[in-house]
């Protein structure tokens, strides 16, 4: 597909006038030191360049909780009629992060694999995603190239790289120019709008921007990802999931706020009438003591040293044995927001070491 | 992108309503429920659905009518908490909702006398259930007694708690009558009632079994304390291979379809690839038995 | 409520017996108890039985933004109220300063609790007495026209709070200096114009309330409230008696409270230039008549409201002339709040050493608080005077007056039921009422 | 027949049953489906036997215990309404306080003489320590929170109104703090209880700017340790870590240590 050269101005510019058709979101800086995925406003700057990863990964507004899974009721006969749930809307999600990026990709993974789940394909079906390829590492916690996701592009409609270094705001040199490729027909409809130039040699100018990049990007694992997992996958450190444990509030942020986590609890509502309702489902958390809890009061993982094993290898060995991608897009979000300060990365180095250490 | 280009058209978690042809009590807290489907589930032994009404809730339960049973579905249904209440309160007529088949279940041509295209001969099928574990049990053994020609030795180890729970009593007098097929029926405690099987845990006849350890299948189903004892009892006395040994497993289920994660042992999910596993994939799985 | 009442009638030479346990419709816990011996009142009392919960002590030892989300507690009714009095009170202690902004909207957030308040305490607890039915419940039934309305009325009040105060109850966005969040502008915008709209079913309201009966009783006594030169006195102003016509200030608040305790009352009572004295809604009336909203005055004279009205049952209708006043002060208010940018302001404050006390009129009355503080800004000292504690002794009388005076022309069951007709009038607050401190004994 | 719905108050400030009649919406819906039989804030009348019984406030005197254990006699369900009923709610800070300090600082010595001398009124002034209603009968249900939510006000009486089993998720405030995408009160500089207090109230305080004080008490594995270390890892000092703590959890384990 076709590349394009233009400025931030003017990708500003164009996304306000994308926005005037259909619902815009954009990262946004909350009142204290976050920022948010929020439909655009016109007194907002753009701040994409030096964003730290977003309070709620993207990906949850394809998988939004409370989500309606059917809603009911019963007829004159009391027949049961049933009704899809709500219409969605279509919306664009714009200045996504190649970890994010990543993160809704193995949510497609997910959700389409074996039974489709409707809810979730349909809505990603109606959702466009501008992603914005990180140039700077965004703050302490990120260690994106570690896990894999740095550059990551699929899922993208149209993927945003910066040509200039982003590490001073506001003092840009050039004119802030971007490459602009464009990677689905869809891409192709939106970039219609916007005042460019096409570009001839995107893959040259892609990569001198990469290779000026700082070096190494972000936090680095002790070990390569392969090896971690290796050691992730053998049983000899319980003592560190033990150390972790100690600190964890088994609160479940860390859950929440993963771009790859989707489990989720199922609710069914009564309306007062007593012949009508509706089915929704909520996001829930591995790290929750109730997470497999079975009736009769058998709890599978009790320990919250059971649960935070349960959430490393999930990320790090189940699921990359199912879809053969790492299940951690290293977006730093869970360290970030832990407030008890548990970080995954430090999490998986010390296991790979303590393994390292008894095989010595 | 290649996930998203065929069309999503059915919603996966609206369920079929079912009504209800009869309900029967079993014990105390147990019921047969059975009820007639729009269309035919075409299930294989093993496998469960979510039953379940809207704007209350589902349950995972098991099937446990035989692979045969069309449009009719048979479910024992335990009274322990929210769903499974309501569910009890039900009448003849009334609808109940339906999701399914799930999960792998048992494959009938591993059991047969002749497996397959692998012609080993499988001479011996142990079936050990305790309590409610003869539910699901069931689905494999009634297609295993209506064409029992096709099948070797049985051997049916049943435990209750007490004779005031256990299941099936007239339907497994019938199976007695079946060539080559040896049925003990124990309980843990008489409780002071009339009770003309043993008394005792389901691990005490194993080693007494006359099998052929390399031409055998065992099946276990049973309460999570069950297992690492039975099997337990089952290596000391026999070498079967882990592979010929099937358990079937419980976890708390909320889709059925491998999503919510809820069931997840390990890196496997008990409504996916479960609830009946082969031991020899359980090993490596260090949640599976605990 | 169980009412026994046993008599022995020869004409007036009456004797009867009349105790109410735990009178219904009623914030908190009270019992009346009347015994007349021959046609004289030998005893009659106003029993306050919740058990107490020491408020002034619980707040001992917090900081200073601790202390009005505690004493919120006092009362769930009242809530906003309490709050506000701990704010100005705390902030008169730490000389903190606040904004016209924050100014504007305490005002709208007091006034919202004066149309939730009166609303639900004229439909829901008094108006059944008028009716001669038990509760709203079968009001929904006979009237259910003016059952949705109050409930409209009320909800609108509810959403007003909550938009305000982050919820009805216990609102959590006020705090000292200003708000933690700003209320969102498009959810006032959308309340101003349900207060537009609410205006016709409040109209409706009045014809109603216009149409029931009041005993014919009064006496006369002192009435106090706050009084504000340059609006009608709600949120802040001098204390103000209507036998003196003087005011003092509301630092001075004790000179008028002169608490004092009696045994059958774990609330304690008050009295000022004569032995009682009346808060609330008619007192309120009484003293500020002329301030009150244009439309108002006029409802007042519709409803036959005349100043000054010494009938304590009638304190009922300076509630429903004070929902139409708050009713068109808040739309006014509310027009010029959102004239302005809504700006979330800084909250740093320096804690220290000091005292300070506060008045605010609440639908019950005025209330005060005070609060001390070391050096460390650590709260040792608090005193709160509610509006009911202040009220019962008045109430107590006027009981003591009305027993005798209708003992030849009342049977003990009509009795009885005016009694508690005369205590639920007062709209009483017995859950705030429990806890006071510091007591001199006059 | 309607099951047969009572409220009965203790010590509180009664802002649990005002959170019901404030259900403007559904209240009369509501009311169609159950027999209010007992409700003194808004109606006069009664019944002998109860379905279930709403408890608001806690428990202070030996004559409330009297009642509650009446009223629990007499209750097929018992449902704690409200932070008072479930733990004891700000009152219980007077725990602290020997009760005869506390009469000495709001009544002064003199009227605890004469209270002490007319017996007949001897029982409202005997009061023990703030207790919860658990500490005193079984409760069935809780409805946590100061005030109760009405949401979940609903939830529990649909579910009891079709025969279920009500069922609130024992979460962290932390969990409806990331529903709502709210940003850590953390990361605003200042520190919050969240982590370890009941959720369910859609984190309500935070969402409107404010902190969390754990008004629905502390999850049953409430990591005390870690919070108090993460506090102080804050700079807040023991004794604000202390007060913090017994603002709405005095009755309960962590705020003695
Ligand atoms: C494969 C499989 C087959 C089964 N087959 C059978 C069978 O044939 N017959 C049979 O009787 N049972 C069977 N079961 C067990 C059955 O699924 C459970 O007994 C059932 O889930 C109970 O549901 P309930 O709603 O009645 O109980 P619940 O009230 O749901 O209680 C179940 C547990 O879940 C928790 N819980 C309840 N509601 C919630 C909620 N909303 N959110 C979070 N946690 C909650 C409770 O703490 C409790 O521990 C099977 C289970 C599996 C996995
Ligand atoms: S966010 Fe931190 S404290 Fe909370 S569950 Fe995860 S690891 Fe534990
Ligand atoms: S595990 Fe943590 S770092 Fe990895 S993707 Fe999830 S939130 Fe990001
Ligand atoms: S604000 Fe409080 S409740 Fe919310 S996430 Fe942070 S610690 Fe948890």
């Amino acid at each position: 597909m076709n590349a394009y050269l233009s400025n931030l101005d003017q990708i500003e510019s164009w996304f306000f006038n994308l926005a005037e058709k259909q619902l815009f979101f954009l990262p946004k800086k909350t009142q204290g030191v976050n920022y948010r995925f929020e439909p655009i406003d016109h007194q907002q700057s753009l701040d994409l360049l030096n964003y730290k990863p977003t309070i709620l990964p993207p990906g949850k507004n394809i998988f939004p909780d409370d989500e309606i899974l059917f809603s009911y009721y019963k007829d004159d006969d009391g027949h049961y009629q049933f009704s899809q749930g709500v219409t969605v809307n279509s919306q664009l999600l714009a200045g996504v992060r190649a970890c994010d990026l990543k993160g809704v990709y193995l949510l497609d993974e997910v959700f389409s694999d074996g039974v489709k789940d409707s809810h979730y394909l349909r809505r990603r079906e109606k959702t466009d995603i501008i992603a914005f390829n990180c140039m700077t590492p965004c703050d302490d916690h990120c260690f994106c190239e570690a896990a894999q996701s740095l550059d990551f592009q699929m899922g993208a409609d149209i993927f945003i790289t910066p040509l200039f270094s982003t590490s001073h705001k506001g003092q840009a040199n050039e004119e802030q120019q971007c490459l602009l490729e464009v990677l689905t027909p869809r891409g192709n409809e939106l970039i219609k709008s916007l005042e460019s130039t096409e570009c001839s040699s995107p893959q040259d100018l892609k990569n001198h921007a990469i290779a000026s990049r700082p070096q190494p990007f972000g936090r680095q694992f002790s070990a390569p990802i392969e090896q971690l997992a290796k050691a992730i996958h053998q049983k000899d450190a319980d003592s560190v999931y033990q150390q972790y444990a100690e600190q964890c509030f088994s609160c479940g942020t860390c859950n929440l706020v993963c771009p790859t986590c989707y489990c989720f609890e199922t609710k069914d509502e009564l309306n007062l009438d007593g012949s009508s309702g509706k089915k929704t489902r909520h996001w829930d958390a591995c790290l929750s003591p109730g997470f497999a809890e079975v009736a009769g009061g058998h709890n599978f993982r009790a320990e919250p040293a059971a649960r935070q094993h349960h959430r490393i290898r999930r990320k790090f060995d189940y699921l990359p044995q199912r879809f053969e991608q790492t299940f951690c897009t290293g977006c730093g979000r869970c360290g970030r927001q832990c407030t008890t300060g548990i970080d995954i990365f430090n999490i998986v180095n010390d296991v790979y070491l303590s393994v390292q250490e008894s095989q010595e | 992108m290649k996930t998203l280009s065929d069309p999503v058209k059915s919603n996966p978690y609206i369920p079929m309503m079912a009504e209800i042809q009869s309900i029967e009590p079993l014990t105390k807290n147990e019921m047969l429920f059975r009820v007639r489907l729009p269309e035919p589930l075409n299930h294989r032994p093993g496998q469960f659905v979510m039953a379940g009404l809207p704007g209350i809730g589902e349950c995972a339960i098991s099937i446990s009518s035989g692979p045969e049973s069309g449009k009719t579905l048979e479910m024992v249904i335990r009274k322990v908490g929210n769903v499974t209440g309501v569910l009890h309160k039900l009448k003849k007529h009334d609808l109940i909702g339906i999701r399914g088949p799930f999960g792998s279940g048992f494959e009938l041509n591993d059991f047969h006398l002749k497996n397959g295209n692998q012609e080993t001969l499988i001479k011996d099928i142990v079936i050990i259930a305790g309590g409610l574990g003869l539910v699901p049990l069931r689905s494999l053994i009634i297609p295993i007694m209506e064409h029992k020609s096709d099948f070797g030795r049985v051997h049916l180890i049943i435990g209750s708690k007490t004779p005031r729970e256990a299941l099936f009593r007239q339907q497994i007098q019938q199976w007695k009558i079946h060539p080559d097929c040896s049925i003990t029926e124990l309980v843990d405690n008489t409780d002071f009632q009339d009770w003309d099987g043993d008394v005792g845990l389901v691990t005490e006849p194993i080693h007494k079994l006359n099998i052929i350890e390399k031409n055998t299948m065992v099946v276990l189903c049973g309460p999570p304390v069950m297992y690492k004892f039975v099997l337990m009892e089952i290596k000391m006395n026999f070498n079967i291979p882990d592979n010929h040994i099937f358990i079937d497993l419980e976890r708390r289920m909320r889709c059925g379809l491998g999503k919510c994660g809820h069931c997840q042992i390990n890196h496997v999910y008990c409504c996916k690839e479960g609830p009946v596993f082969r031991y020899s994939q359980l090993t490596d799985l260090s949640e599976a038995l605990n | 409520m169980t009412t026994k009442t046993n008599s022995s009638t020869n004409a007036t030479k009456k004797t009867v017996h009349i105790k109410i346990d735990h009178v219904t419709r009623l914030e908190g816990h009270g019992s009346i108890l009347i015994d007349v011996k021959k046609g004289e009142v030998e005893n009659l009392k106003l029993e306050i039985v919740e058990a107490n919960r020491f408020f002034e002590n619980l707040v001992k030892g917090v900081p200073p933004h601790d202390v009005p989300q505690i004493v919120s507690r006092i009362c769930g009714i009242c809530c906003v109220g309490h709050q506000l009095a701990a704010i100005k009170a705390v902030e008169n202690a730490l000389n903190l300063s606040i904004s016209p902004q924050t100014r504007l909207l305490r005002v709208l957030l007091n006034e919202s609790q004066f149309l939730q308040s009166h609303a639900l305490h004229l439909y829901f607890l008094a108006i059944p007495d008028y009716v001669g039915v038990k509760s709203i419940l079968p009001l929904a039934g006979s009237h259910p026209e003016l059952i949705k309305k109050a409930l409209k009325l009320k909800k609108l009040a509810n959403d007003f709070t909550t938009v305000l105060g982050g919820r009805a109850l216990h609102p959590m966005m006020p705090t000292l200096i200003g708000w933690r969040k700003i209320p969102d502008r498009n959810k006032l915008q959308t309340l101003l114009e349900r207060l537009h709209d609410s205006i016709q079913d409040i109209e409706e309201m009045v014809d109603f309330i216009g149409q029931l009966k009041w005993p014919d009783y009064e006496r006369e006594t002192e009435y106090v409230s706050l009084k504000n030169p340059d609006e009608y006195a709600l949120y802040e102003g001098e204390i103000f008696s209507s036998d003196t016509g003087k005011s003092v200030s509301e630092s001075d608040y004790r000179q008028v409270t002169n608490e004092f305790t009696v045994a059958h009352s774990t609330a304690k009572w008050s009295r000022w230039n004569r032995e009682s004295y009346m808060v609330g809604a008619l007192a309120r009336v009484n003293n500020n008549y002329e301030q009150l909203h244009p439309q108002a005055q006029e409802i007042a004279n519709t409803l036959d409201l005349k100043v000054p009205c010494y009938n304590p049952y009638k304190n009922n209708l300076a509630q429903m002339v004070e929902i139409v006043h708050c009713t068109y002060h808040c739309i006014d208010t509310l027009e010029q709040l959102l004239a302005q940018e809504l700006q979330l302001e800084d909250l740093q404050y320096q804690a220290g050493e000091g005292l300070g006390s506060s008045a605010i009129e609440v639908p019950r009355g005025i209330l005060f608080h005070e609060y001390g503080f070391d050096i460390n800004g650590i709260c040792n000292h608090a005193d709160a005077v509610i509006p009911t504690s202040q009220n019962i002794n008045n109430i107590e009388r006027d009981m003591k007056q009305f027993v005798p005076q209708m003992l030849p022309v009342m049977d003990k069951g009509a009795l009885a039921s005016h009694m508690e007709m005369l205590l639920r009038a007062y709209d009483p607050c017995i859950s705030c009422s429990v806890h006071m401190l510091d007591v001199r004994f006059v | 027949m309607k099951p047969k719905i009572a409220f009965f108050d203790f010590a509180s400030c009664e802002g649990c049953q005002l959170a019901l009649l404030n259900c403007e919406d559904i209240l009369l819906d509501l009311l169609e489906l159950v027999d209010l039989v007992e409700f003194r804030e808004a109606i006069s009348e009664k019944s002998a036997r109860y379905d279930i019984s709403f408890i608001e406030g806690s428990i202070h005197r030996e004559e409330d215990s009297k009642r509650l254990l009446d009223i629990r006699s007499r209750s097929q369900y018992i449902v704690a309404l409200g932070a008072c009923a479930c733990n004891g709610n700000v009152q219980a800070r007077s725990n602290f306080i020997a009760p005869a300090e506390n009469y000495k600082l709001i009544y002064g010595e003199e009227a605890r003489n004469r209270v002490q001398v007319d017996k007949n009124y001897w029982p409202l002034w005997a009061h023990t320590r703030v207790r919860s209603v658990e500490e005193i009968v079984k409760v069935d249900y809780h409805l946590r929170g100061c005030p109760m939510d009405a949401n979940e006000f609903l939830t529990l009486v649909k579910a009891l109104l079709s025969n279920q089993i009500p069922h609130f998720p024992a979460h962290a405030v932390c969990v409806e703090c990331k529903r709502n995408a709210n940003e850590c009160v953390f990361d605003k500089g200042m520190s919050c209880l969240g982590p370890i207090a009941y959720g369910g109230c859609d984190a309500v305080c935070i969402n409107n700017g404010h902190v969390c004080d754990a008004c629905r008490g502390l999850l049953p594995y409430a990591n005390v340790g870690a919070h108090n270390a993460l506090m102080l890892s804050k700079g807040i000092s023991k004794e604000a870590i202390q007060s913090r703590y017994r603002l709405f959890c005095s009755a309960e384990k962590m705020s003695e240590s």
